[in-house]
């Protein structure tokens, strides 16, 4: 019941918060404040009495939902699910230290909607049941929309609307493959049901299988975002508030990589196998290209928004290159980036909160002014571009690691973007803290608050880079399970095409 | 005439009933608030009386009525609305100067047209119901006889609703020419032995297309639709949207299925191209729309678009999930109508987007039930809209109809984009003008609205178990 | 003991944490004090270990020690631990030592500078990443620490981050190095997934048994780990960041860019020699590329004006007399000539240092002029230190080292002529120009005035580091000279033994050919520069000296077949095409939009046209079909 | 006996449908096109009346009678419709009335 | 009799056409009236007196005369310049050309249909009465409830707010 309860605590909290925004503006942080501990503590009091992680369920919960339709409330947590969660209410936290002052107006509303997202996000996470997926994976877009839209700069609205519709119509061929997957399911077996477990072991066609994967990779790749896919993003975290930006780039994107890891590769297994050299592809021309575009901007968050486009291109590479290494790598990468990124987009905010810019080009010396903030601008800049010691390094090895057991080429391409990376992150550095600084500014350095934001932050950052071992270990069992699913199947594959060719050529012969 | 009849034919009576008793009280003594009460009362005991008829259906009053369980859920469904139109209506009345009683007259003798065509088995009550809807909706749209655009509008959907009834009984002829019965279950049994259907019945079934078409505001019969959407006062645009279309589906369902026109090639495909068509001319016209009236209007004619989807699966569950729809698509309209009729005034109908800027911050439940009712005709998960819409996909995809459910899909997208525009100018800075206060009757009316849309989000099941065990055909 | 080793790298992290952690707390005497003296007790602990380690040579090759595990994924295991063996000592001792006399330098140096604690706290985590590097015992740590080092190259060569250039400079040493870096990792990725280890121990002794000599997989990982090796330590053609990396503080030249991190391309290829003789294709061509290096280098240092580049092109230079020692498999001689090379150039460094900051930031040595009596101290110093440099015969640990290479590289089994020949003009070269900066910077008139003098703080350094610049090349005498090889029979515990061709009896011969080649450099640049500098007027104005002033012209190839296409590449899209496709779908859509809005134009006869064409189509369609 | 072939019957009744549709289109006076609706349900009418004789039924017939009672009932709505347009608008012309539109 | 039915025919056809090209509206509904007179004389012919008369008297007499009623009351008789000037002769052309094509569609449907053998015999006005107060007289009741409704419409839509002022001394 804990996992329900985590949930419903959230959306209790952001009730609460609304409706105490009216009286006034402490309260509803404060409340969503203790809401996130709440949720955090509790998660790991759970995870300290775990003692070991083995390849089932760590918690089971399952209720019936809409029974005519074979939907069920069905969550479930691994330790995959347990890191992302983990993750979520960290940053959860974080996202409001970060609004503390500098959300002004509608205080109550925007905690609200920044717990509903979050409880969105913790569904997403948990859902074993595909129709609950997919309801969380739309429930989050809306409160985002909002947050966006209310809170956000200057053309908040564009960027809100290309978020939401982005997301929806690839949410959407997600779901249209949801209910292919539920009726292939059903013809077949005659249950028709949309729990996980029950169609896991779904038999379809090759082609079949495709036409269902792509569009789960519509969704999935939409939000990761991998290129061509990718457009809303750059958008979406510019104009977003500082904890919108955060939230987006280190939660919202991991539902994407969650989705790949949960969904695709243990349910598609052939066709997954077969999607892969595209994916590959996919995740370097990702990495490339959102470097290159990343290094060519002069908005800072926009900037470090399409640094998001490159990281995540490691995700995919590494989803697709289906082996344990690059799935730990995955993990890493999924925590690495979220910390990483979500710095430097705190970085930017505080930045923009104190000297109301975001381009670059008329940024400059502030290391003067603010040499707490370079020293975590550097320490950040340096994990995006994969300074070993680092989370990010980690995961950047494992996966390339990973990728290069199956395929070198990609591998190699994939390294290209390293030295990519140190284009676009030394860029940052250059500009925003060497040179002279403009004598206009009123410039602080980090107060107490954001202070401690930022070394807790580099703590978990150093930490995941000089001893990531925990977190291999709870993810172990999940990966592995998600592996031996997708290996079985892709065996049994062989083996079944081995005997059908076999088959047709006796037949052959008996004509 | 036994008294299985008169017990079936129970709401009818009351609906006959009622405007005439209004009249004779109008007649003695015309007082508006009583002729309200009388109205709210004279519905609740139609619907009371449904109860009643439960045991004796499935009951044919031949050849004209067929009263059975999907007949009954029709008109259920039609007087739950009527009811909340009355209940919204009560304020928008209340204001205009002159007489306003009629009105309840008219909505009633509407109403009675409207639950008419869910029982209608035979082409003389599918006639006399749609002209009595028909006509009782020119004078509800130009009610408001001082305004020019009521007018307007009345004139307009006079001429295209005339000329719309006129193919409609042209077809009916051609039909009835062609197998010598006006009953649908004898045409069913006529055409049960025919492989080919022959060609002057198709003709006529396709100038019936134009009639009901025009109806279910299908393009390209759509263009009076947001001009009579934007003319009438809101209540009797939300009325329009749902009673009225839900009757029409009513009776068309059953005629189709009747005629098994999915069967047949070229009414499947004539019906899928205006399906597609109808989903993306109504969204896109309501893209760039500035009247929230007239976005509603174009966003019924893509909603209906989705709904004749379901036509052509030719399955019971096809209905069911039809009658989901629509029942999630009246409760969502008659909200958003609502909210509209609440913020509108004497002086000005609260209809350019414009004036809704900032309601969030201003009125934020009234803002919030618009955003609910919004987003469920988004299909956005928690309202009842969401549910649906994965209803009719399911049912959609269990038939095999891609392409629709395809340009669905691009359509759900497009919607959301001109719902967006709305809720986003709902939350942005609020300008400085004035909103009128609402009355308890309006707030517990969207409160209930609201609390519909979310149960039925959350927890649809009841209804879904209800509509499988009522709703066949 | 174990322990202790692990301390060495710990203790400059621990001042680099404190100086971190309290730097608004420290007082700037304190903050130097502190940096330098984590060093100083490394150095010490240094001491400690390698006398026991040597005591214990050849029972014992090497301690170890585990700290904690890194990383255990699948087959995949990386523990952070440590291992000293003879090669590691050599480098600990260097960067130690060495360092503690910068560190020292640097607080009478940094005295007036406002980030003197930023400074010793990026010169700690130098320190402590160098440590880690050699010390590392698998291959992924050596590239954390590999990858720390470029780090704090790159903040430091950027320390004065006011001035734009400086971070440029910054800038492009790490990208560069980066580069390198990269073909590394793809290197390393290669080890591990043919060997399953990280471990470079395992590595050596798995690669040895299962690839061939020649066989192409030995050659690309060798390649590849070049390519880090190369960056790092700025050979051709990843040279081009080193002299603009001379924007740093003196210091920082002193240490990073000339003792310690430039030559860790040097350990790299020494601690994975059993790869490099497994491909000797790419063993040659490091020979190869040494020489070349240390020839353009060597004509680049003639041209310049600069001290500092001067100095830092010297580097390059004679790193490649280290590469070309690594090519013909002398890896006693390239550690030597990097530990001689260690003290003379930081002493050339931080005496060039001195003479800037007295000058107030003067670096053109045209303007300097007479400094020999401003300031004697540095100046003898500085003279010994160029003689070192310069290799002059028998009195300077210069000497001793440098022609350990010649030699080896004429007669080592994989030497030659050319390789001699290009090391004899690069003796010339390297001569010539370090008289030239004595001549024209410490003789003549003084051009500019002394602002004050220097320290004992940072003048015992540099006495330091002279003592051991003359004297230290007496641990290693060739066989002709005393033969007495302290040194290399240290390294021989932990790296092969070059082999020799059967010509040791004529070794004096080039010993005296060497020598002399020296002396004339030496005379040469006292007739150029200071006796008649009217001979080489003709050559300082011709096109050639403006072509190797610009170091051959590698900056300006660079810019234009990579930085300007890059920079173009990042211009041309910057609003990412792709973009496009949505804006021209959502157009789509507003067109759409206002086409049918069009048609909505309240006419009734009109909506009655359309509903006539409508069920005109629709019958018709239904008729015909 | 009519021996007229009940297609040409229905020809019949189509053409002054269509004539119908016709005047409906092309007048712009609302009178015109009132009676154009008229004579658009005369001929529907009649198409049932060729049905009862066809079929040899009553029931065409009744139809009639009923489209007979909603044609006069339409038309009385809708003569009040154009006087209350007539008043508004000072014309009659359908062309004139068109402030409901799409801006 | 067949001679009957083309010439009432052609006389409908030709009259109608008449009526809805017609400057005058009074002309007009007068070719309507006529056109009505032949179609009753083709309901004759189609064994349908009852109807026929039906049409003389309720069509041709009750609702023509509210047309001209209504013409009169709003003077667009005398306006045939205006009605001029708002038709235009190109404005039948894309009319016509739909229309003929859906004739054309509608012979396309005639021409297969299947042959129906039912006695022809004339209905009798009693038949046609027994059927509407019997099987049909739900749906009388029902007609009756809609010309109630019509008839409060028609009270609503018609009756004018009284006037304040002269016409003449209204705000334009």
């Amino acid at each position: 019941m804990i996992l329900i309860y985590l949930i419903l605590i959230l959306l209790a909290g952001a009730l609460l918060a609304w409706i105490s925004g009216n009286l006034n503006h402490v309260l509803p942080r404060v409340i969503t404040l203790v809401t996130l501990i709440v949720d955090l503590v509790w998660l790991i009091i759970y995870l300290l009495q775990t003692v070991a992680f083995s390849n089932k369920w760590l918690i089971d919960v399952q209720h019936h939902w809409i029974l005519q339709f074979g939907i069920g409330v069905h969550f479930a947590l691994d330790g995959l699910s347990l890191l992302m969660l983990l993750l979520t209410f960290f940053l959860g936290i974080i996202s409001v230290l970060i609004s503390w002052k500098e959300i002004n107006s509608r205080v109550g509303f925007f905690h609200f909607n920044l717990l509903l997202i979050l409880a969105g996000i913790v569904g997403v996470f948990l859902s074993l049941d595909l129709f609950l997926f997919y309801f969380f994976w739309e429930l989050m877009l809306v409160p985002m929309y909002f947050l966006i839209g209310i809170w956000g700069h200057e053309n908040r609205t564009k960027a809100a609307y290309k978020f939401f519709l982005y997301t929806q119509a690839s949410g959407l061929l997600m779901f249209i493959s949801i209910l292919a997957l539920y009726f292939v399911h059903g013809n077949s077996t005659g249950i028709y049901t949309f729990d996980y477990i029950q169609l896991l072991g779904t038999h379809m066609s090759a082609s079949t299988g495709l036409l269902i994967m792509s569009g789960f990779l519509a969704a999935f790749l939409v939000k990761l975002p991998v290129v061509p896919l990718h457009n809303w993003l750059p958008d979406a975290h510019t104009e977003a508030p500082t904890a919108g930006s955060l939230i987006l780039a280190a939660l919202l994107l991991k539902t994407g990589a969650y989705g790949l890891l949960r969904f695709i590769v243990p349910l598609f297994p052939i066709a997954s196998s077969s999607f892969a050299p595209i994916g590959m592809i996919l995740g370097v021309i990702g990495i490339l290209y959102g470097a290159k575009l990343a290094f060519a901007q002069t908005d800072l968050k926009r900037l470090i928004a399409y640094t998001s486009v490159s990281h995540m291109g490691f995700v995919i590479l590494g989803v697709f290159s289906f082996n344990e290494l690059a799935y730990q790598g995955v993990v890493i990468q999924m925590i690495a980036h979220g910390i990483s990124t979500g710095a430097l987009f705190i970085m930017a905010g505080q930045l923009s909160e104190r000297i109301h810019t975001r381009d670059i080009n008329k940024m400059g010396g502030l290391w003067e002014k603010a040499p707490f903030m370079g020293a975590i601008g550097l320490i950040f800049s340096m994990a995006s571009l994969g300074l070993p010691g680092l989370g990010n390094f980690i995961a950047e090895l494992l996966i390339l690691l990973g990728a290069f057991k199956s395929n070198v080429l990609m591998s190699v391409l994939a390294c290209i973007g390293l030295i990519a990376a140190t284009l676009y992150s030394l860029r940052i550095l250059q500009k925003v803290f060497y040179g002279v600084k403009n004598t206009d500014w009123k410039m602080n350095d980090l107060s107490i608050r954001e202070k401690t934001i930022a070394v807790s932050l580099v703590i978990v950052i150093a930490g995941l880079g000089f001893y990531p071992q925990p977190v291999f270990n709870i993810a172990k069992p999940a990966l592995l399970k998600t592996l031996d699913e997708h290996n079985e199947k892709t065996q049994l594959n062989s083996e079944n095409l081995k005997v059908e060719t076999d088959l047709k050529s006796k037949l052959y012969f008996y004509k | 005439m036994t008294e299985t009849d008169f017990l079936s034919l129970s709401p009818f009576l009351i609906l006959a009933l009622a405007p005439i008793i209004i009249m004779i009280v109008i007649s003695i003594y015309r007082n508006y608030e009583v002729v309200f009460g009388f109205s709210v009362l004279s519905i609740v005991a139609a619907i009371v009386s449904i109860v009643f008829i439960l045991p004796v259906i499935p009951h044919s009053i031949a050849p004209l009525f067929l009263v059975d369980r999907y007949s009954l859920f029709f008109i259920t469904i039609i007087l739950i609305s009527a009811l909340l139109v009355i209940f919204l209506s009560y304020d928008y009345l209340k204001q205009l100067d002159g007489i306003r009683e009629e009105y309840y007259i008219i909505l009633f003798t509407s109403t009675l047209g409207a639950s008419l065509l869910a029982v209608a088995n035979h082409f003389i009550l599918f006639f006399l119901g749609i002209e009595t809807l028909t006509l009782s909706l020119y004078i509800l749209i130009a009610f408001e006889k001082t305004k020019d655009s009521s007018i307007e509008a009345g004139i307009k959907y006079l001429v295209l609703a005339s000329v719309s009834s006129a193919f409609l009984l042209f077809g009916m002829g051609l039909i009835y020419i062609t197998f010598g019965s006006m009953q649908f279950s004898v045409l069913e049994i006529a055409i049960r032995h025919l492989n080919q259907l022959p060609l002057l019945f198709i003709f006529g079934v396709g100038m019936m297309l134009v009639g009901i078409g025009f109806k279910l505001a299908l393009v390209p019969f759509h263009m009076w639709t947001p001009d009579v959407y934007q003319g009438a006062p809101a209540p009797v645009s939300s009325y329009i949207a749902t009673v009225s279309k839900g009757a029409v589906m009513a009776v068309f369902i059953r005629f189709f299925f009747n005629i098994r026109g999915f069967d047949n090639q070229s009414i499947f495909i004539v019906i899928s191209g205006i399906a597609v068509l109808s989903m993306f001319v109504g969204n896109l016209l309501a893209i760039q729309q500035k009247n929230i009236k007239r976005l509603l209007a174009y966003s019924s004619i893509a909603n209906m678009g989705y709904l004749i989807i379901i036509l052509l699966t030719g399955s019971d569950k096809g209905i069911q999930a039809a009658i989901f729809y629509l029942i999630t698509y009246f409760i969502t309209t008659i909200g958003a109508f609502g909210v509209i009729s609440l913020l509108s005034t004497k002086e000005l109908e609260a209809e350019n987007i414009e004036e809704y800027r900032g309601l969030f911050w201003k009125k934020p439940w009234i803002a919030i039930v618009m955003t609910f009712c919004l987003l469920s005709l988004a299909g956005i998960p928690i309202t009842a809209g969401f549910i649906a819409k994965f209803y009719l996909i399911l049912e959609g995809m269990k038939a095999g109809l891609w392409i629709l459910i395809f340009s669905m899909i691009i359509n759900s997208v497009i919607g959301l984009y001109y719902y967006l525009r709305v809720i986003t100018s709902m939350f942005s800075v609020a300008n400085e003008n004035l909103l009128p206060s609402v009355s308890v009757l309006g707030k517990v009316t969207l409160a209930f609205v609201t609390i519909s849309i979310l149960v039925l989000g959350v927890y649809p099941g009841w209804l879904i178990d209800f509509i499988v065990k009522y709703a066949i055909l | 003991m174990k322990t202790l080793i692990a301390l060495i790298p710990a203790l400059p992290m621990i001042s680099f944490l404190i100086l971190v952690l309290f730097s608004g707390k420290l007082s700037r005497k304190v903050a130097g004090w502190i940096g330098a003296g984590s060093i100083g007790i490394a150095a010490v602990l240094t001491v400690i270990v390698s006398v026991d380690l040597i005591s214990a040579l050849p029972e014992i090759k090497s301690y170890q020690i585990t700290l904690w595990q890194w990383m255990s994924v699948g087959n995949l295991s990386a523990d952070i631990s440590f291992r000293l063996d003879s090669l590691s000592l050599v480098f600990c001792f260097v960067i130690t030592f060495v360092g503690f006399l910068i560190h020292s330098y640097s607080i009478g140096f940094m005295d007036k500078d406002e980030g003197i604690i930023r400074f010793f706290a990026y010169m700690n985590l130098f320190v402590s990443s160098m440590l880690i590097l050699v010390l590392a015992d698998n291959i992924l740590l050596v590239y954390l620490g590999w990858e720390g080092v470029g780090l704090c190259s790159y903040l430091l060569i950027g320390f004065w981050y006011k001035e734009p250039e400086n971070g440029t400079a910054a800038r492009k040493a790490f990208i560069i190095t980066r580069i390198g870096d990269t073909a590394m990792i793809i290197g390393i990725f290669i080890l591990f997934l043919s060997f399953g280890t990280f471990n470079i121990q395992d590595i050596m002794h798995l690669a040895s048994a299962k690839w061939v000599a020649g066989s192409s997989i030995a050659t690309i990982t060798a390649v590849l780990l070049l390519g880090g090796a190369l960056g790092k330590s700025a050979q051709v053609p990843l040279q081009t960041w080193l002299p603009d990396a001379m924007a740093g503080p003196s210091p920082v030249s002193a240490l990073i860019h000339a003792a310690t991190m430039v030559t860790a391309g040097v350990y790299l290829i020494a601690r994975t020699n059993v790869l490099f003789s497994l491909a000797p294709i790419v063993q040659g061509f490091i020979a190869g590329i040494g020489a070349l290096t240390l020839l353009i280098a060597g004509f680049s240092a003639l041209t310049q004006h600069d001290l500092k580049r001067i100095l830092a092109y010297s580097t390059i230079s004679q790193i490649g007399y280290m590469f070309l020692a690594l090519g013909v498999g002398a890896y006693s001689a390239a550690i030597f000539h990097f530990m001689i090379h260690a003290f003379f150039k930081a002493l050339l460094f931080l005496a060039a240092g001195v003479v800037i900051l007295v000058l107030n930031e003067e670096h053109d040595i045209f303007k300097m002029g007479g400094l020999r009596k401003k300031m004697p101290a540095v100046f003898w110093t500085f003279l010994i230190g160029s003689a070192s440099l310069s290799a002059l015969p028998l009195v300077t640990a210069g000497f001793y080292s440098k022609d350990a290479i010649l030699w080896f590289a004429l007669s080592s089994t994989s030497g030659g002529v050319v390789l001699w020949i290009a090391g004899i003009v690069g003796a010339f070269l390297t001569a010539l120009y370090s008289f030239r900066m004595i001549f024209i910077a410490f003789f003549g008139e003084a051009k500019t005035q002394p602002s004050f003098q220097a320290g004992y703080l940072m003048t015992i350094p540099l006495v330091v580091l002279a003592v051991f610049s003359l004297f230290g090349g007496f641990i290693e005498l060739p066989a002709s000279l005393g033969n007495f090889h302290l040194f290399s029979n240290l390294i021989n515990q932990s790296l092969p033994v070059v082999g020799i061709k059967n010509v040791e009896h004529l070794e004096w011969l080039f010993q005296l050919i060497s020598s002399l080649i020296a002396l004339s450099g030496i005379y040469l640049a006292y007739l150029f520069y200071y006796k008649k500098p009217v001979f080489i007027d003709s050559f300082n104005h011709s096109k050639i000296h403006h072509f190797f002033e610009i170091g051959f012209g590698f900056d300006k190839v660079y810019d234009i077949l990579i930085v300007r296409p890059v920079v173009w590449l990042a211009e041309i899209d910057k609003k990412d095409f792709i973009d496009q496709i949505n804006i021209s779908i959502s157009n789509m859509a507003l067109i759409g939009n206002e086409v049918l809005s069009i048609a909505q134009n309240g006419k009734l006869r009109w909506y009655l046209l359309t509903f006539a064409f409508g069920i005109a189509v629709i019958l018709t369609y239904m008729m015909t079909k | 006996m009519l021996s007229v072939p009940v297609e040409t019957q229905i020809l019949f009744a189509g053409i002054l449908f269509f004539l119908g549709m016709i005047g409906l289109l092309v007048r712009r006076n609302l009178v015109f096109m009132l009676m154009s609706i008229e004579i658009m349900f005369n001929s529907a009418g009649l198409v049932f009346i060729i049905a009862a004789r066809h079929w040899n039924q009553p029931d065409g017939q009744v139809m009639f009678i009923f489209i007979l009672s909603v044609t006069a009932v339409e038309v009385a709505i809708g003569l009040a419709l154009i006087l209350q347009v007539y008043h508004h608008f000072k014309t009659l012309d359908v062309d004139a009335i068109h402030k409901l539109k799409d801006e | 009799m067949e001679v009957f039915f083309y010439i009432a025919a052609v006389i409908a056809i030709i009259s109608t056409i008449m009526a809805i090209s017609g400057r005058n509206a009074i002309h007009s509904l007068l070719f309507l009236i006529l056109s009505l007179l032949a179609i009753s004389v083709v309901f004759y012919l189609l064994d349908a007196p009852f109807i026929a008369a039906l049409e003389v008297i309720i069509y041709a007499g009750a609702i023509m005369v509210l047309f001209i009623f209504v013409t009169m009351m709003l003077n667009i008789g005398l306006e045939e310049k205006q009605e001029k000037s708002w038709i235009n002769p190109r404005m039948w052309i894309i009319p016509s050309i739909l229309a003929s094509i859906l004739l054309v569609d509608l012979l396309l449907a005639l021409k297969n249909m299947p042959t129906v053998v039912v006695g022809k015999q004339v209905i009798l006005p009693k038949q046609v009465g027994i059927s509407l107060f019997s099987t049909y007289l739900l749906a009388v009741e029902i007609a009756a409830i809609l010309l109630m409704a019509g008839v409060i419409g028609a009270y609503h839509l018609g009756s004018q707010k009284k006037k304040v002022l002269h016409r003449f001394l209204e705000k334009k």
